[in-house]
């Protein structure tokens, strides 16, 4: 869907006035949509940013992408930013990507059950099954951190990694007893019949920053200028798409192939400007907690 | 008993068509045993293929106890004249003997071991029975393959150049020992041979095929006693006069020529 | 010069498609019966709906054209390399007993573990989907192509050696017709890795094809367009071994598998 | 004796040069990457503990015994019956090449539509994959089931379940090796691919995880590992293949290579 | 010329040892035709095989114009007894029998289509040019393999049992041309053959090897006069005399036991 100038372009020639070609690694899911609806709008243009965006599966390729600096910047949800900067990976977060919407019961991802099921809370999930889509990581993370909060032994629950969009099909034939599940599979269960026990990402922290974009660190020292004219665009991006949740829901058809019914019923997330760093510090406490590190990670070297 | 009627086979395919048999009518009697002698590459093969099923014919028919010949019959073996590659060579030749007779569900074991070492010690194997069949000579192949058919006590033989690959003693010794288990068992045999001696000893009948496009050239009686004798029967007067009429017959067929590519 | 024996015969084609009709007709009715959830499973009519959209969309043709630019060539080097490598190691016995232990430790080693290290050596592009492609389909070739030249009859190859024939026209006129039918079956296997290899890496990696496409009806929780995008797959795989078979056919002419047919 | 330690020689000579050049090659790489053989083989043994071979390697293992029988029963049995019958094979073909091309990942939801999410669901991914080559291989063996062989056993009227074992398979035998080799490594792949979604053990598993977690040395010594089975099944392949294959060998080799 | 000394071959393997060739000594002269006689399985072949250079002897040596024969030399050809699987399915006939041809560098085009050309019309295939090996009969397979090897020009030429596979006449006629050619071009030929008659009427000399374990149990010289004739030669006293003597020969190597398995 997108064809437009490749990426690749001397990353260093970064001065104002002309453009400079900048591919992002991006996860095709509604969380990207300000950066979508960014440079369709010329925020990044306007920066000097020759935007390319390249969807991917995930880190497997966005990371070693971003390193090799095939990709200039990346996406990735913050738990797996801590991992890497824990394991050394020369990451460097650049600007804010994307936040829980702070409201219980009504976040864009949350615990999911079947209709007719018996579990009422966190804490009923205590000896069952949860389907999350990566182990060890913010999912799981942030689950238990529910079910800790509601009361339950978070070590009883028993994770199972599953992709998003094979969750529903899972739990409703019952092989998965709750599904952490973020948009647009939220919107599916829902449809089905399917209930929220709990807003995990708001039980770790209000206006919890889930991910973010980041960059190498090479190409962070190498161009500063480009990535401060990134960090700017993304963050007018990100203010925009706040504020206009419709332009955002059409861009989405843009990118995705979310089916119109289910798009409307999407509960969209919340963009900040600035990532929210004392919820950054928790989940790097839930991480340590859960073992995800060997070694610490260094906040302030990762964070911008 | 046997009954060719008209039997005509086109080979098509690739560019190439050859009539190999234009028109053969001939009978054999329950019981008897005819030779078939003919020019290199004028269908005799092909006939004996019609005849055992495995072959369907252009046109004509072939009828075995006055019903047509569709496909493999029970009670019929086949010499094959490219004895190395009918032998099984995942199985030793006392294997590759015993198969077929593991078919004969009436068989005991002990009665389809006694076939299998008779059969070997007839061809003068028993000591290789334990070998593959690539471990042997081209003649000793031969011998298993003639063995294989002796052993499953056919009422039609077909055998097809069986003694190509072996030398005359073996050979003298395989005749007699082929028409001492047709008189015995009263077996119908239908014997493909380029050796004229060897049709004119063996058989009751010489019929002597035409060159491509075949039919039936001669068919001649052999008016031998029926007790022969290697020395004795070749040294007849009329062995020699059998021989040079067939002899004759086969230099005629094999002035025509050669089927066209 | 040698046509092919009674090339597909209409009464064959038939067959194939009454079996595909009945594919069809099954996951029509599978969900419709509710076996299985029409959401999970949509039922053909669904699926050929959203195949229809995925038809007329330019941007689908593209990325097909990307899917299979991947896979032609990843394939093209991997029969090459394959065949080369495989008579080399074939027809030396030293190099066979050589390579035996270092060719079964890399086989099983799979082209997925590979992707990071594939973007961070050739980027998002079309050198990773290669390097992976290749890494997966070369190993189906070089077995087959290995087990293919032990299969030599050995008077043929004794007839070859006492003509004096030389190294060339021992490959070319002895192992390789020999060979040929193992190589057609391992260039039938690799096509298909091939192709599957070429969508996974684009699936994961998202450089452009349909991989990605599917990546994104995945994400999307649009399961007919997804289905859409896996019949695709499965109909190139079809014409694929179509073409591999009217190949065959003129190839292995002379062959028992080929000419027995011809004759039953 | 000799012959052991000649045998043993050619089997480590290449991997021995291939790790020394790895191990120089990679001595001092930052790269995150491609770490140092040094670091990767340092890892190891921490990695791959008893607790660990029994909790995710044994499984795995498992599964894959698993599938890959499933999947040499399925393909030969299948096999025979479209390489012996035409009018199967032009039935069946379109359908089987239309499964074959589609990626293992993306089949892995239909499946767990039907399998479940449990070991169901992964053995039969592991069967569905490896059977192919096998299958391939069959049906191309039974289909060069020599002219003359074949007429022999019709001609005695070797029939039925007689000529299958002592024709067509023992026929295709050679072919359906080669067959069954390429299964056993491909088994090993779509184990690892099997255990990509809806697993919490596994070999594969766990080598993604390290993937994900950036444990690069640690995923490295898990590829190492994957292919050091992948090379011990292949010794036991090699072994059986040479008790089931001793006439062929014997009949290849005969005659002359003096 | 072909000197064999002291030559010894045991086939083991598979669980079956044989001593196929015990102690063989002869000497071939450059230019004669030596035929070679012997019961089944008593080695021929693998003499063949040794001399060719196609496998290695247990003990003893061939030397061939003095050196030692370690492999298959340039200037040698063999017809193999297992001429069916000698021809390459995948070529057409006349392919098959330029093949050897395209090594020889030194030859055009020209020469080497007409080399094939001659060598089809002389076996008589001219017409089955175009053929497959397989849509052949077993006959005709079997002159592709003679001519495949008679157009190589050869300076030795060894042949094994060339012409079991073709009728009387055919044979004669094949018989004919290679004295005619071997006369022509001088060639050193090794025959091997099961037809008695065959030897004498073909060889300067008949060696006849005896049952397992093998030596040579007789040399013969053909004392006939160099132009030989089919009829002529056949019905003179000598020839009948020389063939008594050859055939008690291989009656007397007959009898020793077979190979133990
Ligand atoms: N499979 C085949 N395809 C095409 N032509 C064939 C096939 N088999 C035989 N022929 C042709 O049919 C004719 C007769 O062949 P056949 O094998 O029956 O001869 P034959 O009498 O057995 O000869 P021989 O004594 O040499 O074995 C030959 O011209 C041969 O070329
Ligand atoms: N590849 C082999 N492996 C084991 N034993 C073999 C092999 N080839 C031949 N032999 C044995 O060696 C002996 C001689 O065989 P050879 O083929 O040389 O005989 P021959 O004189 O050519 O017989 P024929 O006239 O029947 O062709 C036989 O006993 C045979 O079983
Ligand atoms: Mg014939
Ligand atoms: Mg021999």
């Amino acid at each position: 869907s997108d064809s437009e100038s490749t990426g690749g372009g001397d990353p260093a020639a970064g001065g104002s006035g002309k453009t400079t070609a900048v591919k992002v690694g991006v996860i095709p899911i509604v969380d990207v949509a300000p950066i979508y609806l960014g440079k369709e709008k010329g925020f990044y243009e306007k920066h000097g940013i020759g935007l390319t965006l390249t969807p991917a599966q995930g880190g497997a390729a966005i990371v070693p992408g971003v390193v090799s600096g095939d990709f200039q910047f990346g996406f990735s949800n913050v738990t797996s930013l801590l991992v890497a900067q824990s394991k050394k990976v020369p990451l460097k977060a650049v600007a804010n990507g994307v936040a829980s919407t702070g409201e219980e019961g009504a976040d864009f991802g949350g615990i999911t059950v079947k209709k007719d099921s018996p579990l009422r809370s966190a804490a009923d999930l205590e000896g069952k099954k949860v389907a999350v889509n990566t182990l060890k990581n913010i999912g799981d993370t942030s689950v238990k951190a529910s079910v800790e909060k509601a009361g339950g032994d978070p070590s009883r629950v028993e994770f199972v990694e599953l992709p998003f969009d094979q969750m529903p099909a899972a739990l409703d034939a019952g092989q998965v007893d709750a599904a952490w599940v973020v948009e647009p599979g939220l919107a599916t269960i829902k449809a089905q019949g399917g209930r929220v026990i709990a807003s995990n990402y708001v039980d770790v922290a209000p206006d919890l920053t889930v991910a973010m974009y980041f960059t190498s660190t090479a190409y962070a020292k190498q161009s500063p200028e480009v990535v401060k004219a990134f960090q700017d665009a993304t963050r007018e991006s990100l203010a925009y798409a706040d504020s206009h949740p419709d332009e955002v829901r059409r861009v989405i058809t843009t990118y995705t192939k979310i089916p119109e019914a289910t798009l409307k019923n999407v509960t969209l997330p919340k963009w900040p400007a600035e990532p929210n760093r004392s919820s950054i510090d928790t989940l790097a406490e839930l991480g340590r907690q859960d073992g995800l590190f060997t070694e610490v990670p260094d906040l302030d070297e990762l964070l911008p | 008993m046997l009954d060719v009627r008209g039997l005509r086979k086109i080979y098509g395919g690739h560019g190439r068509e050859v009539e190999a048999l234009r028109d053969l009518t001939f009978t054999l009697d329950p019981g008897e045993l005819v030779c078939l002698v003919g020019p290199s590459g004028c269908g005799k093969t092909t006939l004996l293929k019609c005849v055992a099923g495995l072959l369907a014919p252009t046109s004509g028919e072939v009828l075995l106890d006055g019903s047509p010949v569709t496909g493999p019959r029970p009670g019929m073996a086949v010499v094959f004249q490219e004895y190395s590659r009918s032998l099984f060579p995942w199985m030793r030749v006392r294997d590759n003997v015993e198969l077929p007779l593991r078919q004969k569900k009436s068989l005991g074991r002990q009665r389809r071991h006694a076939l299998v070492e008779d059969a070997l010690e007839a061809v003068g194997l028993t000591a290789s029975a334990g070998a593959y069949p690539w471990q042997l000579s081209g003649g000793m192949q031969q011998r298993v393959a003639i063995a294989r058919a002796l052993a499953y006590e056919p009422e039609v033989l077909l055998m097809d150049e069986p003694f190509a690959a072996v030398d005359a003693q073996t050979r003298a010794g395989l005749e007699d020992l082929v028409r001492k288990l047709w008189q015995e068992r009263g077996m119908t045999i239908l014997f493909v041979t380029h050796d004229i001696d060897e049709a004119v000893y063996l058989g009751q009948r010489v019929l002597t095929l035409s060159a491509s496009p075949t039919v039936v050239q001669d068919e001649l009686k052999i008016t031998l006693p029926h007790e022969r004798d290697q020395l004795e029967s070749r040294a007849d007067a009329r062995f020699a006069e059998l021989r040079t009429h067939v002899y004759a017959q086969i230099r005629a067929a094999g002035t025509r020529p050669a089927p066209t590519a | 010069m040698t046509p092919p024996p009674s090339a597909t015969r209409p009464g064959a084609a038939a067959l194939g498609l009454a079996g595909l009709l009945g594919l069809l007709l099954t996951v029509e009715v599978l969900p419709r019966s509710g076996v299985v959830s029409a959401d999970y499973l949509p039922p053909t009519s669904r699926i050929v709906r959203a195949l229809a959209v995925e038809l007329n969309d330019r941007a689908f043709w593209r990325a097909l054209g990307d899917t299979l630019t991947g896979w032609a060539l990843g394939l093209a080097i991997a029969v090459v390399a394959g065949v080369v490598a495989g008579v080399l190691i074939g027809s030396v016995p030293f190099l066979r007993a050589a390579t035996a232990s270092t060719i079964e430790f890399l086989r099983p080693i799979p082209s997925v573990a590979l992707i990071p290290l594939a973007v961070l050596l050739f980027g998002t592009g079309l050198g990773s989907t290669l390097l992976l492609v290749v890494y997966a389909a070369f190993w189906q070739v070089l077995v087959q192509v290995l087990y293919g030249i032990q299969d030599v009859d050995p008077v043929t190859r004794d007839t070859a050696r006492s003509y004096n024939l030389g190294t060339w026209a021992r490959v070319r006129h002895v192992l390789w017709p020999t060979a040929l039918p193992y190589v057609m079956t391992g260039v039938r296997l690799a096509a298909s890795v091939a192709l599957i290899l070429a969508i996974t890496a684009e699936l994961v990696i998202g450089s452009p094809g349909l991989g990605s496409r599917i990546a994104v009806a995945q994400t999307s929780q649009a399961v007919p367009e997804m289905y859409a995008l896996i019949m695709i797959a499965g109909l190139l795989g079809l014409l694929i071994n179509l073409a591999a078979r009217t190949v065959e056919r003129r190839a292995l002419f002379w062959h028992q598998s080929v000419r027995g047919e011809a004759v039953l | 004796m000799t012959r052991i330690v000649r045998r043993l020689l050619y089997a480590l000579a290449l991997p021995a040069l291939l790790a020394s050049l790895w191990w120089l090659g990679s001595r001092g790489s930052q790269s995150i990457y491609a770490p140092p053989l040094s670091t990767i083989l340092s890892v190891t043994d921490d990695v791959w503990t008893t607790d660990r071979l029994t909790r995710d390697v044994l499984p795995s293992l498992l599964r894959l015994t698993g599938g890959y029988t499933l999947a040499a029963l399925a393909g030969i049995g299948l096999g025979v019956l479209i390489g012996t019958y035409r009018a199967v094979r032009a039935l069946t073909e379109p359908v089987l090449e239309f499964f074959r091309a589609v990626p293992p990942p993306v089949l892995i939801p239909v499946i767990m539509l039907f399998a479940g999410i449990g070991d169901t669901m992964k053995v039969t991914v592991i069967a569905a994959g490896c059977v192919w080559p096998i299958l391939l291989n069959t049906v191309e063996g039974v289909r060069a089931v020599d002219g003359v062989l074949a007429e022999t056993a019709r001609s005695y009227g070797i029939t039925g379940v007689s000529r299958l074992r002592r024709l067509v398979l023992p026929a295709a035998a050679p072919q359906i090796f080669a067959g069954l080799r390429q299964a056993l490594s491909i088994g090993i792949i779509l184990m690892v691919i099997s255990e990509m979604s809806a697993a919490s053990n596994g070999l594969g598993f766990t080598v993604v995880q390290f993937q994900r977690s950036f444990a690069i040395p640690e995923m490295w010594s898990g590829i190492l590992l994957l292919g050091t089975i992948g090379f011990l099944l292949s010794v036991v392949f090699q072994a059986v293949e040479r008790r089931a294959l001793a006439w062929y060998h014997g009949l290849r080799a005969s005659k002359g290579s003096g």
